[in-house]
């Protein structure tokens, strides 16, 4: 489904990811940690395009990416939850989730302005998947609330409904679970089963390692932009060079 | 080659006043985020008080620096305006500056009339090189060096500076770390005031101030500073000086009537190169 | 319910003030639609995508000359006006592609700088009359009918604020209006979703320039003459000055602000002229009042007339049901 | 050391803390819980001063010190500019003490603080909270985005600055497992009101506080 | 205006706000002068004259909201000095057969000709051909000129110049354009020192004039430099100061009247100087002779009417001949101008006063000997 193939970047000479060489299977669900700065959001940001790589390759469903802009990848399935949270402002959390259906809507300025026929059953349709996206994150009784007053927990779930909206065949989440408690992490995690359940491929970034675990059916670590493990979870826990990179004797 | 370097020269003179112009504006907005429309009245104000001052028989250096003065409490009172009430966004902010310049104009109508005031300067001129340049030219890009020698190194090198430069930054973790964000403000309208105030009081013995000359010394100060990102010092002044060089050498090398054209021009390709290098990204995260 | 009765209201008075207007005061109310006509524009393009245009009157000219360099040209006054807004969008698609790379305060400054080119290369060229201008532009006509009298060119104009404000209104209410307000706050995540971001901020600025270089079209029927002296970078500023006071992000904000600073300006300059005023009451009147209104406003409705009486009118219904 | 009574907080028409009553003790450690909306940040904001309370009183007994919520850093200054500025109330101007604790920084310390990782940034407000010395500490998320060995880490400074030098700590945090091994006791806020204090082994075994904040795929 | 007692009422129409509010409000002092000194001799055919005044805002569209706001009261108009907005009212008044005096120089005012608009400032054309003459006979055979492209005054002037130079044997060596925002004016002074030419006449208003002449002293140039009639005020002078002496400047006639013989043309513009330097405290500047002057002519006009009724207003101005303080207006079916070159003065500044030069001081003698 996914293929990096030596990808680099830096920043004025710092290297954020280096040569990282990646293949993310049809279904699956991976996993990746690693230490602050380690280069987990940059790799996204190159994979979905907001960010140019210095070298390498990028495939996507069989076919080269890595020259497309971010808009015309999104077309193509790949959505991205980010880490900081985007939501945007001056909209009520139901617009914000219908833009999520851009790419698979048509209707453009031109319908839009004369109110065109298609474009009235389009907007109806778009308000009735996007209820459903909220319904599915548990935020449909914040549908009519401005969004961007949203407490930090429901802005991820928007995020998250956002990034369903568009139906993708591969979701990049950037720590989904950060600053949500107990009850709401159990949430999240039924939700990402019940979606790997529908044969989504995931790339989830995550400090909660024990989410990761219970989730992932791969993890991948990277450290200083380099991959220094790849396995399934539990031997990755085990690793020598996790346990002293990343883990610590936290666990 | 004299007259390549007659026109250099007076390029860089006539974009070091744009420099001073743009250097308060710089100031204003790095520290509290708003862009100071009323910019261009500093200079107005502080070079129509210099004529008076210096109509009355003060002397020079005393009138200049009173005139000065003069801006910088200009710029403190903008400042009240515009920022001295919590929750007025930037963009308030700005319209608010823009209604203080023209507030500015009646209050300038009625003190000084709405026709033209010059004053003198330093007389004469000097050859530099086979080239000649007027004194108060010189005089013009001198204190232009020095102001903006201060300035980086002031937001550059100081815990002030730094202090001043986090309120734009962030002003809620500003205040998070115990930052009075709005004296820093008004701190820094003054200073915009001071600085606005030392390019009418050089600028004024050049050309004719009156009451609206604030127009044009705006928009040239406007377009340096924003080459600048209306926040880093150096580069506003290297915009103001291709800005003044670019006129000038425009004129000098026969497209007079196009100055205009030429010079803004050149700013936009500068601006939309340098965009281009810069990916969204890393412009929005937090 | 309200909202309809309100809008039809707003309609009815709309459609009978030319008719018992006089001439002086139709000209202001002529004025006022077409400021209002290019401040939604400027709505459109700021208070919903976030872009800042500080050269709309730029647009507005090229509307201008386009419909009176056609219609000297002999073509007729429609043809002229349907290509005004139509020749303003196409310069702003080639203008934009440009300067749309740029964002913030450098959008502002380029857009500045292109009026002020603009209108600088419009004074020295001759087919466009250099400085003095074009003159002795024919009245507007369709087929037979000239409009000859001010009230014509009053319902002429609303005609157009009213289609404006609707293309408006369906536009932001829509998928393409939705990508647009999500691109003002993230273009990365707007472009996460699928919206080109870059070709619909083209769309909307070439939409905003549509709306200025219609009024311009009408400007330029209505007075019968065009020069770069009638498009003073100042009236740039003021379009977003009317926007910001009326409201931004809000259709009616756009009008309520044009309407609010046009007769302000205009109350100022009859007030300034009555006999017996001291001589610096034009200066002290039209700049001192004007500025202290401003300034008010701004301090005490930061975000605009309209939501502010909106807002109190809300709160009022509240508390009248909670009684 | 933090004495809150009484504490009404709005935002317009909108009350986000209502009669909240609270006290942390000098040299206590504290864990606030409590669900998305709850109020937390308002209160962490109010205690700072960055919010006026509509009625009630706070009292502070110290130097205060502020990890707000979502980092909030100086975008457009160094690293070692953000920390010296994190030291405008102390006069303290010497970021090393910070990076002899998070090392990274040291590294870190030239680059423009807007393109930081989400995790260095963290470290970042942690340090710059740091720079304040300060006598009472609100933490608005401590791990945030942090690896579990930093999360550790800090923890474990915090602890060990409370024993030595009694530093007062407001704790803030949706991972309540570190929050109720760090504190003693504990405050639960839902709806803008103290809905459960008490000690945190009684919290912690309390099924519903359990279920609320223990749930969930935390080993 | 109605009946025998009613007033008559003059509109005017000029900036007092905006860019050119030096000059409006210069033509509006005058014109009240002239309305103030109407009135005390008993008025104009026993009847009151009442100022209508309005702010253009120095742009055209309120040049039109203006002038309609006031047409239906009015009887006669003195329109706007900036050129735009006259351009942009004219139309309107000649439909409305509105008897109309410019304050503005566009030359574009009279070509063609439009009945019920008429010119009340010498042309810029009339400016240039009057410096031709006298270069031509200060025996000066190359000269440079510098103009501002984006002024019309300056744009039509230096244009009558670059046409007529031939005419007078005189040659351009140096063409040089600069614009109103110019702040440097080396090159153009760089030029002119690389170059031939005897004289510099530079064209422009405001504030290049100042600008321009002030560095013209620091650059050490020695071409003499010109300037036209834009610059024969204190609004140049003041800011000059002592390094104006020794220039050459054109100006309308009234503005040197002091030195012109007595007779006809002095006692006229004595009329309006003595009084308004008294009331001002400054002597009347060129804006303020142009003002004046369209009064006289107006009121010439409404007395030769007998009334005012405009068709008879227009007519009598078709065939007025008068004495203003910018000269002898002679308006014909073919010429709403009425003026020429004779009226103009060239004069050095002189201990900070404009003194005719000998020449123009002889030329004045003979036409204003002529004017009787
Ligand atoms: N625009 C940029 N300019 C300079 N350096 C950058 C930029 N973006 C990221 N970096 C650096 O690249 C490195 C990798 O950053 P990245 O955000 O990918 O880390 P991460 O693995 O996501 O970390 P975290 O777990 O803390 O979120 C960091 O050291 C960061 O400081
Ligand atoms: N600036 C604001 N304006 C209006 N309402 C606000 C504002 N900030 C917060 N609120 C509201 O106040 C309530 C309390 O918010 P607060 O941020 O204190 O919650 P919290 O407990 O910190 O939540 P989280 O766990 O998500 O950080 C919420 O309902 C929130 O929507
Ligand atoms: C001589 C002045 C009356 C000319 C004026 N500057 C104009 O261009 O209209
Ligand atoms: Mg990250
Ligand atoms: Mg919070």
């Amino acid at each position: 489904m996914l293929t990096v193939t030596g990808v680099s970047r830096s920043f004025g000479g710092v290297y954020a990811v280096r040569d990282v060489s990646l293949t993310i299977a049809d279904g699956e669900v991976c996993g990746i940690i690693g230490p602050n700065g380690a280069g987990k959001s940059t790799l996204f940001n190159l994979i979905t395009g907001h960010l140019a790589a210095d070298h390498g390759q990028i495939s996507f469903l069989g076919q080269r990416v890595d020259r497309l802009a971010p808009h015309r990848r999104a077309r193509l399935g790949m959505s991205i939850v980010f880490q900081a949270a985007r939501v945007f402002r001056g909209m009520t959390v139901r617009e914000n989730v219908m833009v999520g259906l851009h790419g698979r809507t048509r209707a453009g300025f031109v319908s839009a302005a004369l109110r065109l026929p298609r474009h009235r059953r389009d907007e109806r349709e778009i308000a009735a998947e996007a209820d459903t996206a909220l319904e599915r994150v548990g935020l449909a009784e914040w549908a009519d609330r401005p969004a961007d007053r949203l407490p930090i927990g429901q802005q991820r779930a928007l995020q998250l409904a956002r990034a369903l909206c568009a139906r993708p065949r591969l979701l990049l989440l950037d720590e989904p679970a950060s600053g949500l408690r107990g009850q709401e992490r159990e949430r999240l995690a039924a939700l990402v089963e019940e979606l790997r359940a529908g044969g989504l491929t995931i790339l989830l970034i995550e400090h909660d390692v024990a989410f990761v675990t219970r989730l992932a059916d791969r993890v991948v670590v990277l450290d200083l932009g380099q991959v220094i493990a790849d396995g399934p979870p539990a031997e990755v826990r085990a690793d020598p060079l996790v346990l002293a990179a990343y883990l610590g004797q936290a666990t | 080659m004299s007259a390549f370097l007659t026109y250099l020269l007076n390029g860089l003179a006539v974009g070091c006043a744009i420099a001073l112009i743009a250097s308060g504006l710089v100031v204003i907005h790095r520290v509290t985020g708003v862009v100071n429309f009323a910019q261009g009245t500093f200079a107005v104000v502080a070079g129509l008080c210099m004529s008076s001052l210096l109509g009355m028989g003060l002397p020079h250096g005393l009138s200049e620096v009173a005139a000065v003065l003069v801006a910088a409490l200009a710029g403190l009172l903008t400042g009240l305006a515009a920022i001295g009430r919590r929750g007025t966004t930037a963009l308030s902010a700005l319209i608010i500056t823009l209604g203080v310049g023209v507030l500015a104009y009646a209050v300038e109508i009625v003190l000084w009339g709405d026709q033209p005031r010059s004053a003198p300067g330093l007389a004469g001129s000097v050859i530099v090189a086979g080239a000649r340049i007027q004194t108060q030219h010189l005089l013009v890009i001198g204190v232009t060096a020095a102001t903006f020698v201060l300035l980086a190194l002031f937001f550059g090198r100081t815990y002030l500076g730094k202090a001043l430069t986090a309120c734009a930054s962030n002003p809620y973790a500003a205040r998070v770390v115990g930052i009075d964000t709005r004296l820093m403000g008004l701190l820094a309208f003054a200073l915009g005031g001071l600085l606005g105030g030392l390019a009418g009081v050089l600028v004024t013995p050049l050309r004719p101030i009156s009451f609206d000359t604030d127009v044009t010394l705006i928009v040239n100060g406007f377009a340096a500073a924003v080459f600048g990102a209306l926040t880093r010092p150096v580069i506003t002044l290297a915009g103001a000086l291709l800005l003044g060089v670019a006129e000038t050498m425009a004129a000098g090398y026969g497209y007079g009537s196009h100055q205009l054209e030429i010079a803004l021009g050149l700013m936009i390709v500068v601006m939309i190169v340098q965009a281009g290098r810069r990916p969204a990204v890393t412009q929005e995260s937090t | 319910m309200i909202r309809l009765v309100a809008g039809l209201l707003v309609a009815a008075v709309t459609l009978a003030l030319p008719a018992v207007l006089d001439d002086s005061a139709l000209a202001v109310y002529i004025l006022l639609g077409l400021a209002a006509m290019v401040t939604v524009g400027v709505s459109l393009l700021m208070g919903y995508a976030g872009q800042v245009s500080l050269g709309q009157g730029a647009f507005y000219a090229i509307g201008a000359y386009t419909a009176a360099l056609l219609a000297l040209g002999g073509v007729p006054p429609v043809a002229g006006l349907v290509a005004a807004p139509v020749v303003a969008a196409a310069s702003a698609l080639v203008i934009g592609v440009p300067l749309l790379r740029l964002r913030g305060h450098h959008l502002a400054f380029a857009t500045l700088a292109m009026q002020l080119i603009l209108l600088s290369l419009a004074g020295q060229l001759e087919f466009t009359g250099g400085d003095i201008g074009l003159q002795a532009i024919p009245q507007f006509s369709v087929g037979s009918f000239e409009a000859g009298s001010a009230s014509a060119y009053a319902y002429l104009t609303w005609a157009g604020v009213a289609l404006v404000m609707l293309v408006t209104h369906n536009v932001i209410a829509s998928r393409p209006g939705r990508a647009l307000r999500a691109l003002a706050t993230s273009e990365t995540a707007a472009a996460s979703s699928g919206i080109p971001v870059g070709r619909y901020k083209l769309v909307v600025f070439a939409l905003s320039a549509a709306f200025a270089g219609l009024a311009g079209g009408i400007y330029c029927f209505y007075t019968g003459y065009v020069a770069p002296g009638s498009f003073p970078v100042l009236i740039s500023i003021q379009y977003i000055v009317m926007a910001v006071v009326g409201g931004l992000g809000t259709i009616w904000g756009a009008v309520v602000g044009a309407t609010a600073i046009t007769l302000l300006v205009q109350g100022l300059n009859s007030l300034a002229a009555l006999p017996g005023m001291p001589s610096y009451a034009p200066s002290v009147l039209s700049y001192a009042v004007y500025a202290l209104v401003l300034i008010g406003v701004v301090l005490f409705l930061p975000h605009g007339l309209l939501p502010a009486v909106a807002g109190r009118l809300s709160r009022k219904r509240e508390s009248l049901r909670a009684r | 050391m933090i004495d809150v009574k009484d504490l009404v907080v709005s935002y317009g028409t909108a009350t986000a803390l209502e009669h909240v009553t609270l006290t942390v003790g000098r040299g206590e450690l504290v864990a606030l819980l409590g669900p998305n909306g709850a109020g937390k940040s308002t209160l962490a904001n109010t205690l700072a001063g960055l919010l006026t309370p509509a009625s009630g009183t706070v009292s502070i007994g110290g130097r205060l010190a502020l990890i707000p919520e979502g980092r909030q850093l100086f975008p457009d200054l160094t690293v070692a500019d953000n920390l010296a500025l994190g030291g405008w109330r102390s006069g303290q101007r010497d970021p090393s003490p910070v990076y002899d604790l998070l090392p990274r920084l040291a590294e870190l310390a030239g680059r423009r603080a807007g393109v930081l990782s989400g995790g260095e940034q963290q470290m970042v407000a942690f340090g710059r909270a740091m720079m304040s010395r300060p006598e009472v500490l609100v933490v608005d998320e401590l791990s945030l985005g942090l690896a579990p060995n930093v999360t550790a880490d800090l923890a474990a400074h915090l602890a060990e600055l409370n024993r030595s030098q009694g530093l007062t700590v407001l704790l803030i945090e949706q991972n309540a497992r570190l929050a109720f091994e760090l504190c003693r006791r504990a405050y639960v806020l839902e709806s803008g009101r103290v809905v459960t204090e008490g000690d945190s082994a009684e919290l912690a075994g309390d099924p519903r506080v359990a279920s609320a904040y223990l749930g969930g795929a935390i080993t | 205006g109605g009946g025998a007692q009613s007033a008559i009422k003059v509109g005017l129409i000029v900036s007092l706000t905006g860019n050119y509010t030096p000059l409006g409000s210069e033509d509006k002092k005058a014109v009240e002068l002239a309305v103030e000194q109407v009135n005390a001799q008993g008025g104009l055919l026993g009847r009151k004259v009442e100022l209508v005044t309005r702010d253009d805002k120095t742009a055209p569209d309120q040049g039109i909201v203006t002038y309609n706001q006031i047409k239906g009261e009015i009887d006669a108009l003195i329109g706007p000095v900036f050129s735009n907005s006259a351009l942009a009212i004219e139309p309107l008044a000649q439909r409305d057969k509105m008897p109309y005096l410019s304050l503005a120089p566009a030359q574009e005012q009279v070509e063609p000709i439009k009945s019920y608009i008429f010119v009340t400032p010498a042309l810029s054309s009339m400016y240039a051909e009057r410096y031709l003459q006298y270069i031509q006979a200060e025996g000066i055979k190359t000269i440079a000129v510098a103009w501002d492209s984006k002024s019309a005054y300056s744009v039509s002037g230096h244009e009558s110049m670059v046409e007529l130079a031939p005419k007078y044997g005189v040659k351009i060596a140096v063409d040089e354009r600069y614009e109103t925002t110019t702040s440097d004016f080396s090159p153009v002074f760089q030029h002119v020192r690389d170059s031939e030419a005897e004289a510099l006449v530079f064209w422009g208003s405001g504030a290049p004039g100042v600008t321009a002449a002030k560095q013209y002293v620091a650059s050490g140039l020695k071409t003499p430099l010109f300037l036209t009639a834009s610059q024969a005020s204190k609004l140049w002078l003041e800011p000059m100061g002592a390094d104006a002496e020794g220039m050459t400047v054109q100006s309308a006639i009234g503005v040197i009247g002091e030195h012109l013989p007595a007779g006809k043309q002095k006692q006229v513009i004595d009329q309006m100087a003595g009084p308004y330097q008294q009331k001002h405290g400054y002597p009347p500047p060129q804006f303020a002779q142009d003002g004046y002057s369209a009064s006289l002519l107006l009121f010439e006009a409404i007395r030769k009417a007998g009334g005012t009724d405009k068709v008879k207003i227009q007519q009598a101005l078709e065939t007025m001949d008068l004495v203003t303080p910018n000269g002898r207006f002679r308006y014909s079916p073919t010429d709403h101008s009425g003026l020429s070159p004779e009226y103009i003065s060239v004069n050095t500044v002189q201990n900070g006063r404009f003194v005719p030069t000998d020449w123009a001081q002889e030329q004045l003698n003979k036409t204003v000997a002529a004017v009787g």
